[in-house]
């Protein structure tokens, strides 16, 4: 037994002159989940390349401030013509993208061609549709002509995927990117971390960080002890449930915020008994959403009625339309001729939302006689089962893209939900930009999508942000999915 | 590299009266009957329903009400426990039966064959066991879906070619000894022979094999469903309840500890009574000559 | 002042008595010879010496080596004597020396460590006590391995070892048991030798009489731990005053009674061997050539009849087990045919075979290793009706059991008994019930007495001369041991490499032995008259 | 002994070969389309079908194995489909943590099991070995992953003498790296030392009870020496065999704990290319496991023959 205690004493001792001392601080790691396939915005839908790149490295005509307003950004300011159909940027000048290349007009108009070609990979090819052609006036001024006046174009280009490349880095993108942000690309160690450094010629009042890691812990059970032992002082999408164990220790800051997650229970609406109406009102009947939120998201987040963000200013409260009502969903279900219930599937993809908030579903629903069999996939088998085949009964999954309420409108979407009166409304919502007019026709499609019970609207994704109190400057909302650190710096 | 059996030499009841005197069987026995007792009492009657979800009594410390405390979905761990040992017993259980069902035969085949089929089957138990077990019961998994099912699958291919192996090197060791020449001179044939000598011979050694891989079983199941490839809810399983417990460690403790202690001890258990097997009928262990 | 003096010595592991009051003496230069049957705890004695001994042992009295009280010694001391002044040799070569190490080290292991001599000096001296023991370095190098060598050589390295530093005293627990007669006389002369040249003492322990009492000096006779007699070798062996002696003494001599020779051989022959050979592969030496082949059996013919005893005799390794597996047909011969009562049995399937097998069947060596020990004696002895024409009912074959197990002397209710419970000798009797119960002409018995001792031996003797008149099954005897031959057999076969070099009457072969290897089993062959007469001599 | 070893290589190629054709029959039959997932929710099915073409995974599936295989020999394991990145720098940059790892785990567990078997071999039924084997007993059956779990909140959180997870690169400084892969290795390291230890302990007890022992006690050596010079070289080869196993074992089976610490290790690599349906990576990294894990056995065939001069002669 000597030899135990001589072999633990050493190693206490070795180690503990290891740990580095607190020091001024100018870096940062910061904890995200998953890592992004590559590193190029406009060709890949992963919402990991944005919440590394976008405003950190990449930046485009516009952008989408904290509270998802559209502010100027490579555009210095620009004039709408009275039609609405062209847009004439006045763009910055003195701009060098990272690896000291010139940027000018050619830039933007390479950059919106590119996005908006036949074998564009973009994956977000609807946002540059309505682009009729772009016209380089001089190296400081882009005309951007549109096929159809575009209320959000705008805010379109505020988007990750429109950021403006350079024509000769573009396809090095997915390796090296090139932008024209206050942070450069530094270095990429596979599965482990990505790390930014400041650019030492950005157009912009320079970034507080020098040093930005993002480094990937795709183990909710790893965030406490990273955040506790320092490794890590900052998580933009904390997991809810482990909130509970850092909520009262001073040394952190847990900020709570809404994204454009709509957590809907997706239905098959084409597959019976689901395509019954009276099926799909007793489901949502069925459902308690504080009991969801409870369990799911540890009390977090805002429940909803309807495919609407409760921060966005043209939101309708429909959470009324459907209480919770077991006597009445068996009633409904009755009415459908299902009295003694059915079986059915319901496939839940990784996040923590939909395993933890599936099984209370789960058993809601059974209170009511649907039995329900748990099935869980991975992203890929959801995609190709659910998403393309459309393959499923019911799944759980979160719309985190902002202002999404027209995929209820889009052909074969996995809803196989079909109503041409609520298209008709979202076609007059694209071709006005006047917001009054806008209001009124978003609160009439909440309204359908909430009367059809198209899916069960379970709770706006909260956005839990727990990071070091001596930090400042990260976003409390996520209206689009991004970390921008432009403005993030330590306060002692 | 045969292996070396004396053939141990005791009546059954002499067996039975010296396991007794044996602690590390008497240990390992009484742990394993507990255990199986809590999963058969689960089929009638657990202190909770596992499947009611009370989200207000989330997160509960052990109380009188709960003696193991809630987890957070508020359902009781005790029960929860007693139910995944249901699971995680009939998953190892199953996945070693496979592995004894195919496994020996062949083995014992091999054996008694030798020459080229001997070597074809050792060629394949070096293919199974040059895959890297876990990541190949994940990969199972992974086709044909999560579940119970197929980690019983997944867990029990990878125990057939241990025992083969295990009952190739006990029967080529029985097959040299002269009871089986004076067997094969009574014009037996080598199924007869296997069936009514080697098996019989070579059962004490599957037996404490059997019970290590039921311990290494219960270890794999775990690990599964850890990955959320075991059982599925609202079937509870020891491994998910580890899993659902880490993220809430520093507040809930007793979500990790008692599932982790259902795990410890049932293995604990079977280790010992393989042991204590291993030591009461192993001659060399009372040969004073 | 003898050289070790033992008195009143009584042993017990855990609650077992092994020893009770013993008493030995070795003098300088003397050969002692503890005699005992199996159980005796000769093997004890020594161990006791050498403080050896398990955990659980306990031993009381004086026993004193060169002035040493050995019981009060502390284990250093003893470390300081073991291998230095007194060295053992054991009984099983082939499992004594450690395989993965080469035989110059394990010599030169003792010597470096008593004498710190440096690695030349060492191997020096070992290289020269393997030549003394008869290992030239010319074919015995000192980078041999064990598995390299035969059990005979094995034995002499080990007794290299035990010598290496010229012990006071030399312990040998049956040296010679496991070899066989030639090598036996070879190993027994290199221990008179080594002791009269550095006038060791040497503690020669056996259960073989004969051995013993050419070599001895002095006897000491042990039963169940208690000495029966002690003295001068001859004196003690031909008075024979304790009752016990006298028993030992006369089953080592004994020659069953046998009427006469079964009737004279009439009618078909029982079994003709033709020209049989059976080839081994050798091991591969290198990739290119082919293995080279090892012959264990080269053109065998004999032929038996209805009644006849025939011995088998050879060296061990000579092929007599090879033949007699191929007449069972439990082995293929690489050519040559064998017909058993007229039918040909080489080269015929399993299924074709159990009319033969009917009518023959096969006793075994090893009392322990030829019964399984899961089954009922009543299966176990039933085991060969399995190949009769008609399945006998259960009642049926119980009863046959039961005539079985009355005919070789045991009785009925030892069916539902396990093998366990049996004796060694019983357990041959066992073996016997199950070689009878389907009647066959012909018994195989493979050195069936070999693994008894001496009192058990005689008697099962006489149940297989019972049995061969009373029956008339032929025997094929297979042994070393030349009096179990003469005791038992009608005529005699010699083996040597695989060749049968001599044949005819056991008794002329014996007296009268022409072929160079039959000369050399019989002048080696222990003969307990023969040994007490020269002693006599000597000693006056 | 050439001979023995030209049989073992030409069975462990061969075993090579049938792996390969198994890997490769297992993931075709893998549901989910890796094309889809890479082009994401909006993509449209041309786009999906353009893709499919462009990596090939249209082509017959006999041609597909040969140049997968053929690809494998010259190194070239092909581009992930996820990284888009040669696969070959994705595995290397797993293995500088997968190696390293397994090598601490392996050391460690057998600078802990060899002693303690042969303290407890030699006081064999006493105290000692009771408590000894006790506590092997209890490696064996704590779930690594729960114990991993303990020593985060132990030395990481409480003492904050390691980091709780991560791993900082080789480029950060050996020190840094080798602190991040203490606990790991430990969490691994343990059930791995207690099966290795229970392993050397009945091998050696078994050892113990051989003849040459007697023998060698004859000589008179002290019963230290003797457990050292004869009874632990005897008894290496079942510790040899368990030691490969380990080995092969902490290479591949260690997802969870890489999991548990978030390494960047090869399980995690394959584990998510399983479920991202990274056929190209799956197929590559677990066939270079398979590799390792035949190349290890065929290192402990020939430690066999080095430690037991028996089997060098032998077929």
């Amino acid at each position: 037994m000597r030899l135990w205690k001589t072999i633990l004493a050493a190693t206490v001792l070795a180690l503990a002159t290891g740990t580095s001392a607190f020091a001024a601080r100018t870096d940062l790691v910061i904890g995200i989940p998953l890592e992004p396939p590559h590193l190029d915005p406009t060709a890949g839908a992963a919402a990991a390349i944005d919440e590394v790149l976008y405003a950190n490295v990449f930046e485009g005509l516009t952008r989408i401030g904290p509270k998802g307003e559209v502010l100027p950004d490579l555009a210095e300011s620009w004039t709408i013509s009275d039609d609405g159909k062209t847009y004439t940027f006045k763009l910055r000048t003195g701009v060098k993208f990272h690896d000291g290349t010139e940027f000018d007009a050619n830039d933007v108009k390479f950059s919106l061609d590119r996005a908006r070609a036949d074998n564009s990979v973009n994956a977000q090819k609807g946002l540059f549709a309505a682009i009729d052609k772009v016209d380089v006036i001089d190296p400081a001024t882009v005309k951007v002509t549109l096929k159809n006046p575009q209320g959000s174009f705008l805010y379109n280009m505020g988007w990750g995927d429109a950021v403006i490349v350079a024509p000769e880095t573009a396809d090095t993108n997915k390796e090296k990117p090139i932008g024209t942000g206050p942070f450069k690309f530094q270095n990429w160690a596979k599965g482990s971390s990505i790390t930014l450094v400041k650019s030492d010629n950005y157009w912009g009042s320079p970034a507080s960080l020098d040093k930005a890691e993002f480094r990937i812990v795709p183990d909710a059970a790893a965030y406490v002890p990273a955040l506790l032992s320092g490794d890590i002082q900052a998580f933009p999408f904390f997991d809810a449930d482990s909130v509970a164990q850092v909520k009262d220790d001073p040394r952190f800051k847990v900020v709570i915020g809404s994204t454009e997650g709509e957590t809907i229970l997706s239905i098959n609406n084409k597959k019976p008994p689901f395509d019954k109406l009276q099926v799909r009102q007793a489901i949502s009947y069925a459902l308690d959403r504080k009991a969801i939120i409870d369990g799911a998201s540890a009390g977090l987040g805002q429940p909803i009625g309807s495919h609407m963000s409760p921060a966005n200013k043209d939101y309708v409260d429909l959470t009324g339309r459907y209480p919770h009502d077991v006597a009445k969903a068996k009633e409904l279900l009755k009415e459908a001729g299902l009295e003694n219930g059915f079986k059915a599937t319901l496939k839940l993809p990784p996040p923590a939302y939909a395993r933890l908030g599936g099984e209370i579903i789960a058993s809601e629903l059974r209170d009511v006689g649907i039995d329900l069999e748990i099935i869980p996939v991975e992203w890929a088998q959801w995609l190709d089962q659910v998403f393309t085949k459309k393959d499923y009964d019911l799944t759980i999954v979160s719309h985190t893209e902002p202002n999404d309420i027209d995929i209820y409108s889009r052909k074969d979407y996995y809803f196989n939900y079909d109503n041409p009166a609520f298209d008709k409304v979202i076609a007059d919502l694209n071709l006005t930009s006047d917001e009054a007019k806008r209001k009124e026709l978003l609160g009439q499609a909440q309204k359908i999508l909430a009367d059809d019970a198209v899916v069960g609207f379970l709770f706006e994704l909260p956005k839990v942000g727990v990071w070091d109190a001596k930090l400042q400057g990260l976003w409390e909302n996520a209206p689009i999915q991004a970390n921008d650190l432009t403005k993030v710096k330590w306060s002692d | 590299m045969t292996l070396h059996i004396d053939i141990p030499e005791e009546t059954f009841s002499g067996i039975l009266a010296k396991a007794f005197r044996n602690s590390a069987f008497v240990a390992g026995f009484v742990v394993t009957l507990l255990i199986l007792a809590m999963a058969i009492a689960s089929y009638a009657w657990t202190p909770y329903d596992v499947t009611r979800l009370v989200i207000s009594d989330k997160t509960q410390a052990p109380s009188l009400a709960h003696w193991f405390g809630t987890d957070h979905f508020g359902r009781d761990i005790l029960s929860m426990v007693m139910v995944g040992a249901r699971n995680s017993i009939a998953v190892a259980l199953v996945a070693v039966g496979i592995g004894m069902g195919v496994g020996v035969p062949l083995g014992a085949f091999a054996a008694a064959r030798g020459g080229l089929v001997d070597e074809a089957l050792m060629r394949l138990n070096d293919l199974v066991f040059a895959f890297p077990a876990l990541l190949s019961a994940i990969m199972i998994t992974a086709i044909f879906g999560p579940g119970a099912v197929n980690a019983i699958i997944a867990i029990g291919i990878f125990n057939i070619p241990v025992f083969a192996r295990v009952a190739r090197a006990g029967a080529l060791a029985i097959w040299p000894r002269e009871f089986i020449l004076a067997a094969r001179a009574a014009g037996k044939s080598s199924t007869q022979i296997t069936v009514e000598h080697v098996l019989p011979n070579i059962a004490t050694l599957l037996l404490v094999q059997g019970t290590i891989q039921f311990a290494l079983g219960i270890l794999a199941e775990a690990g599964l469903s850890y990955l959320g490839l075991g059982a599925q809810p609202p079937m509870p399983s020891w491994g998910r309840m580890l899993f659902d417990a880490q993220t809430r460690m520093v507040v809930a403790p007793w979500m990790a500890i008692f599932p982790g202690m259902a795990i410890v001890v049932t293995v604990l258990g079977l280790n010992l009574l393989g042991d204590g097997i291993a030591d009461i009928l192993d001659p060399k262990s009372r040969r004073q000559r | 002042m003898s050289l070790l003096e033992i008195d009143n010595l009584s042993l017990t592991i855990g609650d077992t008595p092994i020893l009770k009051d013993m008493e030995l003496s070795v003098a300088p230069g003397e050969v002692m010879g503890l005699v005992g049957e199996s159980g005796s705890g000769k093997s004890m004695t020594a161990l006791t010496v050498m403080r050896l001994l398990p955990h659980a042992a306990r031993a009381t009295g004086r026993v004193s080596f060169d002035g040493i009280d050995v019981l009060a010694a502390s284990e250093d001391q003893m470390c300081a004597l073991r291998g230095d002044d007194i060295g053992m040799v054991f009984q099983e070569p082939m499992t004594a020396l450690n395989p993965v190490k080469t035989i110059g080290e394990q010599v030169a292991e003792g010597i470096r460590w008593h004498t710190r001599a440096s690695r030349a000096d060492a191997e020096e001296r070992a290289r020269k006590m393997l030549d003394r023991v008869g290992l030239p370095s010319a074919k015995f190098p000192l980078s041999r391995y064990p598995h390299e060598l035969s059990g005979g050589q094995r034995q002499r390295v080990v007794i290299a070892i035990a010598c290496a530093l010229k012990p006071k005293l030399l312990i040998a627990d049956e040296p010679t048991t496991a070899l066989d007669v030639v090598l036996q006389a070879q190993i027994l002369d290199l221990l008179r030798d080594l002791v009269a040249e550095s006038r060791m003492g040497l503690l020669l322990i056996s259960h073989d009489l004969a051995v013993v009492t050419e070599i001895a000096d002095r006897i000491t006779i042990l039963r169940r731990g208690e000495v029966m007699e002690a003295g001068d070798t001859a004196r003690t062996l031909s008075e024979q005053s304790h009752p016990y002696t006298r028993q030992l003494a006369q089953a080592s001599m004994h020659v069953p009674a046998r009427a006469r020779p079964h009737g004279a051989a009439s009618g078909q022959a029982l079994l003709q061997v033709e020209s049989v050979t059976r080839d081994y592969p050798g091991r591969r030496t290198s990739l290119l050539r082919r293995a080279p082949v090892i012959r264990a059996v080269d053109d065998v013919s004999l032929s038996m009849t209805p009644g006849q005893s025939i011995a088998l005799v050879g060296r061990s390794g000579c092929g007599k087990s090879t033949l007699a597996r191929m007449i069972l047909a439990l082995d293929r011969p690489s050519s040559g045919t064998i017909r058993f009562r007229g039918e040909t049995i080489t080269g015929k399937r399993e299924a074709e075979l159990k009319p033969a097998r009917r009518d023959m069947q096969v006793v075994f060596q090893d009392p322990y290793g030829s019964f399984d020990p899961r089954q009922k004696v009543e299966k176990l002895v039933a085991e060969p009706l399995h190949v009769l024409e008609k399945k006998p009912t259960r009642a049926e074959r119980r009863e046959m059991v039961a005539h079985a197990l009355h005919e070789v002397g045991l009785d009925q209710r030892d069916m539902e008994k396990y093998p366990h419970e049996f004796s060694g000798g019983q357990r041959q009797r066992l073996s016997i019930a199950r070689a009878i119960i389907t009647r066959p002409k012909l018994v195989v018995a493979d050195e069936p007495v070999s693994a008894l001792d001496v009192s058990i031996r005689a008697q099962i003797l006489d149940l297989f001369a019972e049995l061969n008149q009373k029956l008339g099954i032929a025997y094929l005897f297979i042994t070393h041991d030349l009096t179990v031959a003469r005791a038992i057999t009608d005529d005699v076969l010699v083996m040597h490499d695989g060749k049968i070099v001599e044949r005819g009457k056991t008794n002329e072969v014996f007296d009268h032995p022409r072929s160079e290897a039959a000369q050399a089993l019989v002048t080696a062959a222990p003969d307990l008259h023969r040994a007490i007469a020269r002693r006599m001599q000597e000693q006056g | 002994m050439t001979a023995y070893l030209l049989k073992r290589l030409a069975i462990a190629i061969a075993t090579l070969v049938l792996a390969s054709m198994v890997v490769f029959a297992v993931l075709e039959v893998l549901p989910g389309d890796p094309a889809r997932l890479m082009l994401g929710l909006n993509a449209s099915a041309d786009q999906v079908e353009l893709l499919r073409n462009q990596m090939g995974l249209n082509a017959p599936l006999g041609l597909r194995y040969l140049r997968w295989a053929g690809g494998l020999l010259s190194l070239d394991f092909g581009r992930s489909y996820t990284y888009s990145v040669p696969v070959i720098d994705l595995v290397r940059e797993r293995l500088a943590v997968s190696l390293p790892l397994a090598l601490i785990a392996l050391a460690l567990s057998t600078i802990i099991a060899i002693p303690v078997g042969l303290f407890s071999a030699s006081r064999r039924g006493r105290a000692g070995d009771t408590v000894a084997m006790g506590a092997a007993q209890l490696g064996v059956a704590v779930p690594n992953f729960w114990f991993a779990l303990m020593l985060i909140y132990v030395f990481a959180v409480w003492l904050r003498l390691v980091p709780a997870g991560g791993f900082p690169g080789w480029g950060a400084g050996v020190w840094p790296a080798l602190k991040s892969l203490l606990l790991p290795a430990v969490a691994l390291a343990l059930p791995q030392a207690a099966i290795l230890a229970r392993v050397t302990r009945s091998a050696l007890i078994e050892v113990l009870n051989e003849d040459y022992i007697r023998t060698a006690r004859a000589k008179g050596l002290p019963y230290r020496a003797v457990l050292w010079r004869h009874a632990l070289r005897n008894a290496m080869i079942p510790v040899l065999t368990i030691l490969g196993l380990q080995f092969a074992f902490l290479l591949a089976g260690t997802i969870i704990i890489e999991n548990v610490f978030y390494l960047p290790g090869l399980g995690r690599l394959v584990f998510q290319a399983i479920t991202q349906r990274d056929l190209i990576v799956v197929e590559s990294v677990v066939m270079l496991l398979v590799a390792a894990v035949i190349a290890v056995n065929l290192v402990v065939d020939l430690s066999y023959a080095v430690v037991d001069p028996r089997l060098r002669s032998r077929q």
